[in-house]
């Protein structure tokens, strides 16, 4: 018998380690000698107060929901995709010189082929460790991480001494031309009359994070290769009997990985920046983790995850804009998030059990054991 | 030895869950010093749980423990040590790249300096050796020596610690007869000092040769404990089941047709570059099964595996006068499916089924590729589902609900499914391996009837199990494995346990009287000349 | 209610950012008045800082460095009724003041009081990241170590080609470690908070340092020769002072103007003679009349003095 | 003789950029040995420079500095050894949280403490590890060839590069001459073993990952107080990754993680020596590819290209015996 109902296990479990960070986080802000009612209330208004705040938030959770789906599937498969931070940079590679070089007639045909190249790139840099990892053995949870640090080496070799302008000190590529800039919440939502703020970079790439979800839950649980990875995640063993070549799927999984990783660069680079920066990424390779961990790997959990992260995020940077709370303050709770949700998992899972046991044992008590079999 | 003297171990109400699982339920046993006392009982019968009790492995939910009349807290195996016991587990405990010595002396060094441990344990390893006849070598590492050595650096270590309880839990599962009987001898050995032991088999013959007393478990309780003298294997063998066993298949004659399966030179090397299959060559016919005996580790494996497409060998393999690819593009499970193989793994809950899947899902598993389970990159899930509810009903599977996770059937049912999976696609050649470890007689029964079933309909079996007495009762021929080879054919009508045990030690001139330390001998060096 | 923004290096770089907070500090006690902060932890921030700044309401808006430049040709444009301040960098908008230093005059100074001190005959520089402005500092500091001793050697190293060089003070004290071996003994740091790291290892060396941008003479008294001031604090306070509707436009700042300059103070009073003080008074008021041309790097990307 | 001296240099600064990898590399060697794989090393020693420095500035003594380095890469190493051992979680998500616990948690208490932008204040005096001086080194500076050795490189280094090396013979003969050491390695191969035995795979396990707490405490207040003389934000910079990297390389074993550590600790110095790299190559390599070097080489041995790395056995996996 499972020892908890399904439901217990997908919300119940995920909102009380979620409960269980969000205490210690205020804790913290208390010791730091801060007031977290007051923290929130701001939190809450600089996020969704205004459409400013929510177009923020919806713009670093659209990262986050690429990010958040490429450790998911690789989650499936039983793989550890740390390597989401490198992968993204590489994307955001690939976007600058699909928007650089190639004269693009219109922002929709320059999204596909960005998308498309964006893609490419950050399977590529997945694809070295998911063939090290399946034909030699390398775990990939090192490799990736390696190749974090390798891609950031590349993307500074290559911006500094490559992308960046004649004459100018930052290392970054020069400005996409006018016609690739994607359109922002504003520009959609106006022709149908909603008024959304100009200034916040929320664009068109949602919709494409939004789909990324859709295919991907399509993916994991429709297809046969979705069936095939999630056999491979739950049993090599059992996935190497049935002739499901454990190459192709490490392989085919984390190359899926690292292009969703990838296509984060749509949003912040071509949607956002409008160019190539040092360290586009921010991190938000790294909160694919947190993400895929709260939002039990599913892509609507991943989803929701997503947005939560996203209202941390814009909520954090707000902190920082107007009290002394420094931004790191979303590291932490981001720490614990992936701390109560990810690896003291057995902490509120033991408990919980223990009880479902138990309450299920009193139920069966008074009637006569039926046995099972 | 006294009739009033307090028992060397008595439990009281000894209770342990797993979770939803009872291990064991309310147990109480006692066993006096000096004897022998087996203790029976199915797979899963909680037997192994109840010692790991005693050892201090696992904690008790409920009850106590005495140990010589004093009642004696076990909270871990250190407990366990210092009163005097020792265990065997079933799967050994040893570290693979540690030495023997090493391992002997984990956890009962002698001050906090490894050099002057090592020492004495050599030099109290050589009185052992030539007390008990226990011959290790002291400075080989594990991985590199038999499963009968590593079972012995086991018992060194219990005696090293001074242990005069000492459990064994399943010794001679991995032992050839001989092997075994030097087992008992060395065990009788003990006995005559007055060290106490506790024996845990399946086997009715060692409960009957070599024990004093016996205890029966069945579902996690103690049914019964009786003198060995005074009870019969029929009535042992009724205990454990709570009903009457008949042990025989009912079967006509094979009538063998046409070569299916033949097997050439078969060669297959692990990832370490050993070699397990050292050249085999069989024949399967349409309409017969080929039982394979041996020692659990003496190539078996290997051969389903790669006959089943999951492990790479050279040779020839031919099926249905076609040859197998056995390195390249289409060795692998898929395509032995099209060639007409089917294939029930060893080991059902790590290779034939995803525990985290329901049942619907894993019958799917391997054919998911079949056109009537899908629809074009899709799975069809309705198809699949219903097609499960008719092959649970034909294999009363039970409960036949197709939504439930197979870690939530018992391992009788999980069978089931594996084989209603297998069998029902009518394959000319079906691998079958340890098909009913761990299954329950009932289900035994059953399962055994569709095997012959699939044969009679004119189909080929390679079956491959450790226990002897199905090889005997489903075979129409016999071949016996040792170290990657094979021993020689019997038929069944022809042969008899002891010849096979024989053949299972690597002796093919079976008529020759054998000395124990020949058949020793030829176990702890089987492999050898790879291995390094 | 103005705004600043700090760079990656940090408010407290002891340098460049913190001179602009000096600054602004300094407006706040005078007029009793407040103004909002952010430092930037990540490059991509750049443009939701100051939108959101803007989005606030706050005005003008002052931000330090040359990385600045073109995230805000973009903001600056979305919103026309704000005045922007950027420090180090031209951004030709109409609400936009671009306020630039002559480095090289300063580091002239600076390298002359460098030659004068170095016992060896080898100085050297450590410059942040590699990039014209930095040089320009390293070209101007060559250029008046030359002026003093045609024969000088003079080792320059860069920490790093990103905004991380700014603020790796261990490798900066690893590059002065490289340039002691190398003979060097007076060493002058521009790069923000790496510096400190390198101004830390000069004194445990016992070799002469120079600060930058803030007077960092005070670090590591009787030990800092003396410090390349270029007076960012006095660009912010005239941004808060002027308020918005400042005048726009393209400031120079050099020695003429008091933009750039050295420090003397109690903590170096006995590490710069009478005699040093006067030679080097002497060229910055040479510079002023014009008679003096200290070559600008970013002017033609090189330098007669140096090579990179 | 120029050129000596220049090597001599070169090997000086490798000493002090191998000595926080190197210790982290012991430090990762002891837990992984153990079966607890670590990737929170890189959080650890970020804890441990800040907390090392902040203490040490309050307080004006480096030893109490280092002691509350030491206590906060305890206290993070008892939170992966309760999330890993006592509730069997993932080890590499544990690693994973305590990195991004200690980046964030520095930064908080940093501000709430000094208001500095997340630093200390520097250190002064003793609040600070100096360099020593070893016997005679002053005497001996001008024999040739010797001379400069001892005075330079071996020399003229604080405490806590002295402990660093003597760690590395301690700890081979801690794993493969004492008990402790046997039980540890076998616990990182088969805990059922140490279990039955008689040995507490918990104890262990944790004494393990309390050692790696030590030893990462020690890396810590390294970066902080005797190579620089305060905390900045992010100090450790990746070194917990390096340490990790050179672990591999050093396929778990005390010496060779050594000469790993210092193998990348010479990359560190050539970043800071462009000008040896060109002579002694003729070309100009670009400070990228250096940083990228360890990773690159490290990548290369996981491959197996060059001699395999193989884990501890258990390593990684919690220690289940009831399902
Ligand atoms: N560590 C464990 N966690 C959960 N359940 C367990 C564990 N060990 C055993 N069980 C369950 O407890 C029951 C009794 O198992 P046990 O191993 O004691 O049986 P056994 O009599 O030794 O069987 P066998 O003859 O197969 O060795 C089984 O249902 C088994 O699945
Ligand atoms: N490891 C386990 N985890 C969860 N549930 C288990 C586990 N092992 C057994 N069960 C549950 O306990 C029940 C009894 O299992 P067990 O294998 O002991 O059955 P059984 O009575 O021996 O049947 P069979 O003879 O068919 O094996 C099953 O219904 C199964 O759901
Ligand atoms: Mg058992
Ligand atoms: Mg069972």
């Amino acid at each position: 018998m499972d020892l908890m109902p399904k439901w217990a296990e997908v919300i119940l479990v995920p909102l009380i380690s979620l409960f269980l960070a969000a205490v210690l986080s205020a804790l913290v802000i208390l010791a730091i000698g801060e007031d977290p009612v007051a923290a929130v209330k701001m939190m809450v208004t600089g996020a969704l107060g205004s459409t400013y705040g929510w177009g923020y938030t919806l713009y670093y959770a659209t990262n986050f929901m690429f990010t958040g789906l490429a450790v998911s599937i690789a989650f499936h498969a039983r793989l550890f995709n740390i390597g989401g931070e490198g992968q993204a940079a590489l994307g955001g590679l690939g976007v600058a010189l699909a928007c650089l070089y190639i004269p693009w007639p219109h922002w929709s045909l320059a999204l596909v082929g960005a998308a498309v190249a964006a893609g490419l790139f950050g399977a590529a840099w997945a694809a070295i460790p998911a063939y090290l990892q399946a034909k030699r053995g390398s775990h990939i949870v090192i490799t990736t991480i390696m190749f974090n640090f390798i891609a950031a080496s590349l993307l500074n070799y290559v911006l500094v001494n490559m992308l960046r302008p004649k004459g100018s000190m930052d290392p970054a590529t020069e400005r996409f031309p006018e016609t690739v800039h994607l359109p922002t919440l504003h520009d959609m939502l106006a022709p149908i009359g909603i008024e959304f703020s100009r200034a916040a970079p929320a664009n068109v790439s949602l919709l494409v994070a939004v789909a990324a979800c859709v295919f991907l839950w399509f993916l994991i649980w429709r297809t046969r290769l979705g069936y095939e990875i999630r056999s491979f995640g739950n049993s090599e063993s059992a996935a190497r009997y049935a002739g499901m070549p454990p190459v192709k799927i490490i392989m085919v999984t984390m190359v899926i990985s690292g292009a969703l990783a990838g296509m984060m660069a749509i949003n912040n680079v071509m949607g956002e920046a409008e160019r190539l920066v040092l360290n586009s990424v921010e991190g938000a390779g790294f909160i694919g983790i947190a993400v895929a961990l709260m939002g039990r790997s599913h892509p609507l959990g991943v989803f929701i995850a997503a947005i939560l992260f996203g209202f941390l995020y814009q909520g954090g940077a707000e902190l920082a804009l107007w009290t002394s709370i420094p931004r790191e303050l979303i590291v932490v709770i981001q720490a614990l998030v992936i701390l109560f949700t990810g690896a003291l998992d057995n902490m509120v899972r033991m408990p919980l059990e223990r009880i479902f046991l138990a309450a299920r044992l009193r139920r069966s008590e008074p009637k006569p054991e039926r046995k099972e079999v | 030895m006294t009739a009033n003297s307090a028992p060397a171990i008595e439990l009281k109400g000894i209770s342990k869950a797993f979770g939803p699982v009872q291990a064991n339920k309310d147990i109480s046993i006692r066993v006096m010093p000096g004897t022998i006392h087996g203790i029976i009982g199915e797979n899963g019968a909680g037997k192994s749980t109840l010692m790991s009790i005693l050892y201090g492995f696992y904690k008790a939910d409920r009850g106590e423990i005495f140990i010589k009349g004093k009642k004696t807290q076990i909270p871990d195996s250190q407990a366990a040590i210092a009163a005097g016991i020792g265990m065997v587990f079933q799967h050994f405990k040893l570290v693979e790249n540690f030495t023997v010595l090493e391992n002997i002396i984990l956890g009962a060094e002698d001050g906090r300096w490894l050099k002057p441990s090592i020492a004495k344990a050599r030099r109290t390893l050589l009185e052992l050796a030539a007390d008990y006849g226990l011959n290790v070598e002291p400075d080989a590492l594990i991985q590199d020596i038999g499963v009968g050595m590593q079972q012995r650096v086991e018992i060194l270590k219990a005696l090293y610690r001074q242990a005069d309880i000492l459990i064994l839990d399943e010794p001679t599962g991995v032992l050839t007869p001989a092997e075994a009987d030097q087992l008992f001898r060395i065990l009788s050995r003990l006995r005559a000092e007055g060290k106490t032991i506790i024996l845990i088999t399946h086997k009715l013959r060692e409960i009957m040769d070599t024990t004093d007393t016996v205890s029966v478990m069945r579902r996690g309780e103690m049914t019964a404990t009786v003198k060995t003298s005074e009870t019969s294997p029929a009535e042992l063998a009724e205990l454990m089941v709570g009903r009457k066993v008949l042990l025989r298949v009912d079967k006509t004659p094979a009538q063998p047709k046409e070569v299916v399966l033949d097997v050439k030179d078969l060669r297959v090397h692990d990832d370490k570059g050993v070699e397990r299959l050292k050249g085999i060559s069989l024949q399967v016919r349409a309409g017969e099964v080929l039982g394979i005996a041996g020692v659990a580790g003496n190539g078996q494996s290997e051969l389903l595996e790669v006959l089943g497409g999951y492990a790479d060998g050279t040779g020839s393999v031919i099926v249905n006068g076609q040859p197998l690819d056995l390195t390249g593009k289409y060795s692998d499970g898929q395509s032995r499916r099209a060639r007409g193989i089917a294939h029930v793994p060893e080991d059902r809950q790590r290779e034939g089924l995803i525990m985290e899947f329901s049942a619907w899902e894993n019958v799917a598993f391997g054919y998911h590729h079949d056109p009537a389970y899908r629809s074009g990159i899709l799975m069809n899930n309705a198809a699949i589902r219903e097609d499960t509810e008719g092959k649970m009903a034909r294999f009363d599977v039970r409960p036949p609900d197709p939504k439930l996770s197979a870690k939530n059937f018992s391992g009788g049912n999980q069978q089931k499914i594996v084989l209603a999976r297998e069998i029902e696609r009518n394959p000319d050649l079906l691998l079958i391996g340890q098909p009913t470890r761990g299954v329950d007689i009932g289900a035994i029964e059953f399962i055994h009837q569709q095997i012959i079933a699939l044969r009679d309909k004119g189909k080929a079996v390679l079956l491959v199990s450790v226990e002897l007495d199905e090889i005997m009762a489903l075979s129409d021929r016999i071949a016996v494995m040792f170290d990657g080879n094979i021993m020689g054919e019997r038929l069944p009508a022809h042969t008899n346990e002891k010849e096979l045990g024989l053949l299972m030690a690597g002796i093919t001139d079976t008529d020759a009287p054998h000395s124990v330390a020949e058949i020793e001998h030829n176990l702890a060096h089987a492999g050898d000349g790879e291995a390094k | 209610e103005p705004a600043l923004i700090f760079d990656l290096g940090g408010k407290f770089d002891k340098s460049f950012n913190e001179a602009a907070f000096a600054g602004a500090q300094r407006w706040a006690e005078e007029t009793g008045e407040t103004f909002r902060e952010i430092e930037l932890q990540s490059e991509a921030q750049r443009e939701q800082a100051l939108r959101r700044f803007a989005e606030a309401g706050s005005n003008p808006i002052v931000m330090t460095g040359f990385a600045f430049g073109d995230a805000l040709g973009q903001v600056a444009q979305d919103y026309p009724e704000t005045d922007f301040v950027i420090i180090d960098m031209v951004v030709e908008q109409p609400n936009v003041r671009s306020v630039v230093f002559n480095e090289h005059e300063g580091s002239y100074l600076v390298g002359m009081l460098a030659a004068q001190a170095s016992k060896t005959g080898t100085v050297s520089f450590i410059g942040g990241m590699d990039i014209p402005l930095i040089r320009k500092f390293a070209c101007g500091y060559a250029q008046g170590a030359k002026a003093v001793n045609a024969d000088i050697n003079v080792v320059a190293n860069m920490t790093g080609t990103t905004p991380a060089a700014w603020n790796d003070p261990v490798k900066g004290s690893e590059l002065t470690k490289a340039q002691i071996s190398q003979g060097s003994d007076v060493v002058f740091a521009a790069a923000g908070g790496t510096g400190v790291g390198v101004l830390q290892t000069a004194a445990d060396e016992s070799i002469l340092s120079i600060g930058v941008d803030s007077n960092q003479n005070y670090l590591h008294p009787g030990k800092v020769l003396t410090s390349m001031l270029k007076r960012v604090d006095n660009a912010v306070y005239e941004a808060f002072t002027d308020g918005p509707g400042m005048e726009k436009g393209f400031n120079v700042m050099g020695i003429a103007n008091g933009g750039v300059g050295y420090a003397i103070d109690e903590n170096n009073a006995d590490l710069v003679s009478a005699d040093m003080q006067a030679m080097v008074d002497d060229a910055a008021a040479k510079i002023t009349s014009g008679e003096l041309m200290v070559h600008d790097y970013m002017s033609d990307d090189s330098c007669p003095a140096l090579t990179f | 003789m120029d050129m000596y001296l220049t090597l001599i240099q070169l090997l000086d600064s490798t000493v002090r950029l191998a000595t926080p990898l190197l210790l982290a590399c012991l430090a990762g060697l002891y837990s992984e040995r153990a079966g607890i794989f670590d990737i929170g090393l890189e959080g650890k020693m970020l804890a441990a420079a800040f907390f090392s420095a902040a203490i040490a500035a309050m307080t004006g003594n480096v030893w109490i500095g280092l002691l509350a380095g030491i206590g906060a890469s305890l206290a993070l190493s008892a939170i992966h050894g309760i999330a890993s051992i006592t509730f069997r979680g993932n080890q590499l998500i544990s690693g994973v949280a305590i990195n991004f616990l200690a980046a964030g948690l520095t930064v908080l208490i940093a501000q709430a403490w000094f208001k500095q932008g997340g630093r200390t204040p520097s250190l002064i005096g003793k609040g600070r590890f100096e360099p020593i001086t070893l016997p005679f080194a002053d005497s001996l500076q001008n024999v040739p060839i010797l001379g400069p050795l001892y005075y330079e490189l071996i020399s003229g280094h604080s405490i806590l590069v002295y402990i660093a090396f003597a760690a590395v013979p301690f700890t081979w003969w801690l794993l493969f001459r004492t008990r402790f050491g046997l039980r540890l390695r076998a616990v990182g191969e088969n805990p059922a073993a140490v279990d039955t035995a008689g040995v507490s795979v918990v104890g262990l396990r944790f004494a393990a990952v309390g050692i790696c707490g030590i030893l990462c405490g020690i890396a810590g207040a390294y970066l902080s107080t005797a190579l620089q003389a305060g905390f900045v934000k992010d100090m450790s910079a990746g070194r917990g990754f390096i340490a990790l990297a050179a672990l591999i390389f050093a396929k778990w074993r005390p010496w060779h993680a050594l000469y790993a550590t210092l193998l990348f600790g010479l990359f560190g110095a050539l970043e800071t020596r462009p000008d040896i790299i060109e002579q002694v190559i003729g070309m100009k390599v670009q400070g990228q590819l250096l940083a990228a070097l360890p990773y690159v080489m490290t990548v290369i041995i996981l491959a197996g290209f060059v001699g395999k790395a193989i884990p501890p056995r258990a390593g990684g996996e919690p220690y289940v015996k009831e399902r």
